[in-house]
């Protein structure tokens, strides 16, 4: 076990799967001899060929329904979008297709593709390299949405994501590409989709989030824990199917429930999770259910004192979080 | 007598063309049935392949079902029928009942699959089932694989961007791919001048760096000799080929649609002239392989095997409700860890 | 003033909006000579020409794509897609472009465009000409999303969507078109976006839906009448921007929220409005919110017995508010 | 003495041709200082012209920036320069400050648009300013205006489906609109083998019914040439030209690229040879037009005005954290109703 950055974590898997299991190939756009823009891919076409780690033309909507064939031939395609702003092109192909193959097919054909994006703001990327994505996806039966918040997990879940036999899409936030570090076992392992983690055991206030919003709520928890509050932290993980269990598991534990995305608010993830609670858990409940997303504004700009307006920090959360603790 | 040995200069046995008139006859068959039943109120739905089956038998009998993979569109019954799907098949999905191999009964009629048969499954979006077939031409050429992909598709969607892009991708790897456009001059009810306007939809193949070839889809051994070479090419590794067979669809676009709004009688009166299936049946009684005694018994059979396959397709249970919410994701037993 | 129905309310606002302005045109598929598949455009053509009511080719990124161009150059172009299932292969000209171009530009410019598309099952149309598609785009700001519900609302809905000068996705549910009638003034007006309607009044339970739920929701208000269950029925209308007002003033009335959509439940258009409650009127609930919504599937199916399971009706919705006054 | 002629011969003054190159030494200028400011780490990010300089100037003075609308791309600094922008305007935009006419500062640099101008608001997504541009044209044919619309995009953004569909309805109504594809050889690190298999984008233009023409894009009066007989066409009612102009990128994709990864060196100087601007010079030293010293003087005045522009723009406000939730919707006071 060694101490991994969440990038190298992620490469791994995808270096192990394909080492593994030949059907396993990579493809989307500068994978290749450029390693992928953020370099998710660097060494693998030099390990794998060309084919198995496939430059793709500027076309997103083929990149995933190419992929999509490729798997109805055997193939187990592990398709990159370079920017998650960019899957819009091929939204087609994903509801239409990916999502309703078993379904539409009775359960003949299936779709095992995996389609990574990096996602998410903070990086000065402005309105089209900073955009959360997940919302689209997670209202869409038949798909399986993942976002990790750590190395380990983007390895075990990344791993998961291959090996399963619906088509994931599986969202990194480029944030912590760099910034998170972590032990990472050497050798493959999976861990489950659809499962939630508690990343911290507190009774005063649940905080429920995912990939950066993880670690902005535990820094918020340190701090809090100063002034006597103690949080909760549960980190989804799967953004569909949501682990409703540990959901409600978590807000019954302090009865005050704070949802915290990147994304806006209007019909974010953080709405379903609110529902939930609100269907199953509201007698427990000692608050409203708040949420703290991003403004709703089509995204964030590039002007630095827009974008760092736009940006959830640890001074939000905290300041939400006590809000809620003293209610 | 060049007409004589016209099928079999072309490599077919008098039996294979034949065969290939007894599955444009049973598409047709088939077809009309479907209308038929539409019109009594028995079935919500019907899109016809009327017009299209010589260009579907041509190319259906160009490849080879034991290994070759398509993704059809909808109009494509007669192929299907000559990849192992048969009269009952098509009925049940035509009443949506859950023994229909394409879909259980989920899918309207028309909306094709099944994995033994290599048949990928399609959808209503046109034109999302191009980037399958390259797809699966793709995996053939990374395992070294014989089969060829082909994907068949209307004119109007040709504009579509998922043709353009996959296109390209399997241009630029000359993949085992063949493009087949059945050409049948409109998209519901625009014509192809508001459609397109470029002369042929082939004259977009030299765009992607491949060969593109306009045949007379009404005749089905012209679409057998192009399509033959296609698949032959695409199979040494000679990469793609787009195929553009000119038919004419002689019924309206489905059963929700009435054709008389945007073309006239005349021109529909004048297009059944070339009937495809005429056209081969007058060529086969011509060269001798076929005596009208045979074909009224082989279209008797086509209505027989039709007359039966409705008549179980009718009676065949409707889908348990229960059955709504299954086949969403794999269910556990049913994956195999993929 | 006449009886009309929802569909010829449809057409009347069409026809008067582009006598009155000349800038407003329809483009699509089929609409020109055909007067459209479901032959919303009829008539239309002939009176103003070729290219105010545009045959379009077979491509629906293109039909946003060049509406919005022509919106930049002064129209007011009004675009169908045949079917709401259709929508997305214009997703990314929609959520990329539509949505942003104010927001991006700084207010410099804007994008006036509406885009129409026929909605919902029950029509035997199977998964594809069956769905639901307001929840890809409720997430989104920037874009306005809109459902009638009356012939009324229709054409006073779309009036107002022609002359937004933003751009208004206006979604009309199909099974609507020719089976609900109603008083339909026959000079043009509007009726104001973001508002919705109280459609009934009562103190028992509150019933929150759009479309064809109003329908099933009166109905089923009708039947518990009898058994002295009196119910609220607020129609949303306009599902982007929401009238958090209403939504919150018409929980409160009974307390007991019952959320109806044909649209499948996770992360659809309810988990806002369940959300919005659990957040801003949580102590004034007697009973958990609850969801009636289509079932976690792609789609519904053709087959008669599968698509009758899907689709909600005035028995199912009946039930879930009988069960809900009684808690 | 052909030479002499050669601007003047395309009607060309020699004010004309002095002032195309003085916005290719400007446009030059404003982009290596914004690699310097981003190797400062005063901005986050450059997205580069260099080696289109000539390409966007050919193209830019053959339209008419008093009527004639744009969509442009993110390399097309040389022409929203013509376009009436300045280097204030662009570092503005650099800086992502609100005085920037583009986006207030809200998109990346590059991200061009001004309606006062005709420039189409652009965005990152590729190929999605193309259906704009046809648009734009769409309502010049209904209206029976006299203007063009004018559209830019690189040859990887030709295969996204947003360029096919677009142009197929352009060609079907003959509208007056140009793409100009500026082919610098690569998408970011995917050559141009890799990206399609025709030998010419403008081969592409045979499959929507209308001419597709090559142009050597690091020759200004080349283009200028081309993209002058195109705008006329469109302007009579001839319809839209696919006009390729063949570039280099002599810079990484952005300032976030390497391109040693995917490039040689040696490939790279060698294009360098082939600089437009020093093609130019070189004709104006030759014909008389420039000497040596106002060759000088016009350098020295462009980084005057990058000077001047980079300290004002460095130094302008940021925008107010409170205008991030402003214009999302028509604000009640700024709406005249549509
Ligand atoms: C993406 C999409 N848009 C619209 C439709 C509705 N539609 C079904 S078939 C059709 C016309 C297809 O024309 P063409 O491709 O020429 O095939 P044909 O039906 O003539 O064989 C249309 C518009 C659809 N199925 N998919
Ligand atoms: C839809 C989309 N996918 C991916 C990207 C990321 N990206 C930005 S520029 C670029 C390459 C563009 O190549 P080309 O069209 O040749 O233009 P060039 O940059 O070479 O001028 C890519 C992949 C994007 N901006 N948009
Ligand atoms: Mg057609
Ligand atoms: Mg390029």
């Amino acid at each position: 076990m060694a101490v991994k950055q969440y990038i190298d974590a992620i490469r791994e898997a995808l270096q192990q799967e394909m080492a593994r299991d030949e059907r396993v190939f990579v493809l989307g756009e500068d994978v290749g001899v450029r390693g992928g823009v953020f370099r998710v891919t660097d060494g693998l076409q030099a390990q794998f060929g060309e084919y198995r780690v496939l430059d793709f033309p500027l076309t997103e909507s083929a990149i995933v329904g190419v992929a999509i064939g490729a798997a109805a031939a055997g193939m187990i395609p592990v398709a990159e979008i370079q920017f998650a702003d960019f899957i819009l092109p091929a939204v087609n192909q994903i509801i239409s297709e990916a999502a309703k193959i078993r379904y539409r097919s009775n359960n003949d054909w299936n779709c095992p593709i995996v389609i990574r994006a990096p996602f998410g703001g903070g990086v000065h990327g402005a309105l089209y390299h900073s955009q959360s994505m997940e919302a689209l996806f997670t209202h869409v039966p038949g798909l399986k949405v993942v976002v990790p918040s750590t190395p380990e997990d983007a390895k075990g879940l990344l791993l998961s994501a291959i090996r399963d036999p619906d088509p994931v899409l599986f969202f990194e936030h480029k944030k912590l590409y760099r910034s998170i570090k972590g032990e990472v076992p050497d050798s493959p392992y999976t861990t489950p989709l659809g499962k939630a983690a508690v990343r911290r055991e507190g009774d005063d206030v649940t905080v429920i989030t995912y990939g950066l919003g993880v670690h902005l709520a535990l820094e918020a928890a340190e701090r809090l824990e100063s002034e006597g509050i103690t949080a909760h932290v549960l980190d989804l993980r799967t953004l569909r199917p949501l682990d409703e269990e540990a959901i409600l598991a978590a807000a019954r534990r302090t009865g005050k429930v704070l949802i915290v995305h990147e994304d806006n608010k209007v019909c974010g993830i953080g709405a379903e999770v609110s529902a939930l609670i609100g269907e199953y858990a509201l007698f427990d409940l000692d608050a409203p259910i708040r949420r703290l997303a991003g403004p709703e504004v089509p995204a964030m700009p590039f002007s630095p004192t827009l974008e760092k307006a736009y940006m959830l920090n640890t001074d939000k959360v905290a300041s939400e979080m006590r809000s809620l603790a003293r209610f | 007598m060049t007409e004589v040995v016209r099928h079999r200069a072309l490599g077919l046995t008098d039996e294979q063309v034949l065969e290939m008139y007894r599955y444009m006859v049973l598409a047709r068959t088939v077809d009309e049935r479907m209308w038929l039943l539409n019109r009594a109120g028995k079935i919500p739905f019907v899109i016809s392949c009327q017009g299209q089956e010589g260009a579907q038998a041509g190319a259906g009998f160009a490849l080879d079902p034991s290994k070759d993979y398509i993704a059809p569109y909808y109009r494509d019954l007669c192929l299907v029928l000559i990849y192992g799907h048969t009269a009952k098949t098509e009925l049940l999905a035509a009443f949506g009942k859950p023994e229909d191999p394409n879909s259980g009964g989920r899918q309207m009629p028309g909306h094709f699959g099944d994995r033994a048969r290599r048949i990928i499954t399609g959808s209503s979006p046109v034109g999302t089932q191009i980037p399958h077939a390259v797809g699966a031409a793709l995996a053939a050429k990374m395992r070294g694989d014989d089969f060829v992909a082909y994907v068949s598709f209307g004119e109007g969607t040709s504009n579509q961007g998922d043709f353009h892009e996959a296109a390209n991708f399997a241009g630029i790897h000359k993949l085992p791919v063949i493009f087949f456009c059945e050409n049948n001059k409109y998209a519901i009810s625009v014509p192809e001048s508001k459609q397109l306007a470029c002369k042929n939809v082939a004259d977009r193949a030299a765009g992607y760096g491949f060969e593109g070839v306009v045949v007379d889809g009404m005749d089905a051994l012209e679409v057998y000799r192009v399509m033959k070479a296609a698949v032959e090419k695409a199979r040494n590794g000679g990469g793609p080929t787009l195929v553009e067979a000119k038919t004419y669809r002689l019924v309206p676009h489905s059963s929700d649609d009435d054709d008389r709004s945007y073309r006239s009688r005349e021109e529909v009166e004048e297009a059944r002239k070339g009937d495809p299936i005429v056209r081969l049946r007058n060529y086969l009684l011509e060269v001798g392989v076929l005596t009208e005694e045979q074909d009224a018994a082989l279209r008797q059979a086509a209505l027989d095997e039709v007359n039966e396959a409705t008549a179980y397709a009718e009676q065949a249970p409707h889908a348990d409700p229960s059955t709504l919410t299954k086949f969403v994701y794999a269910e556990e037993a049913l994956s195999d860890g993929r």
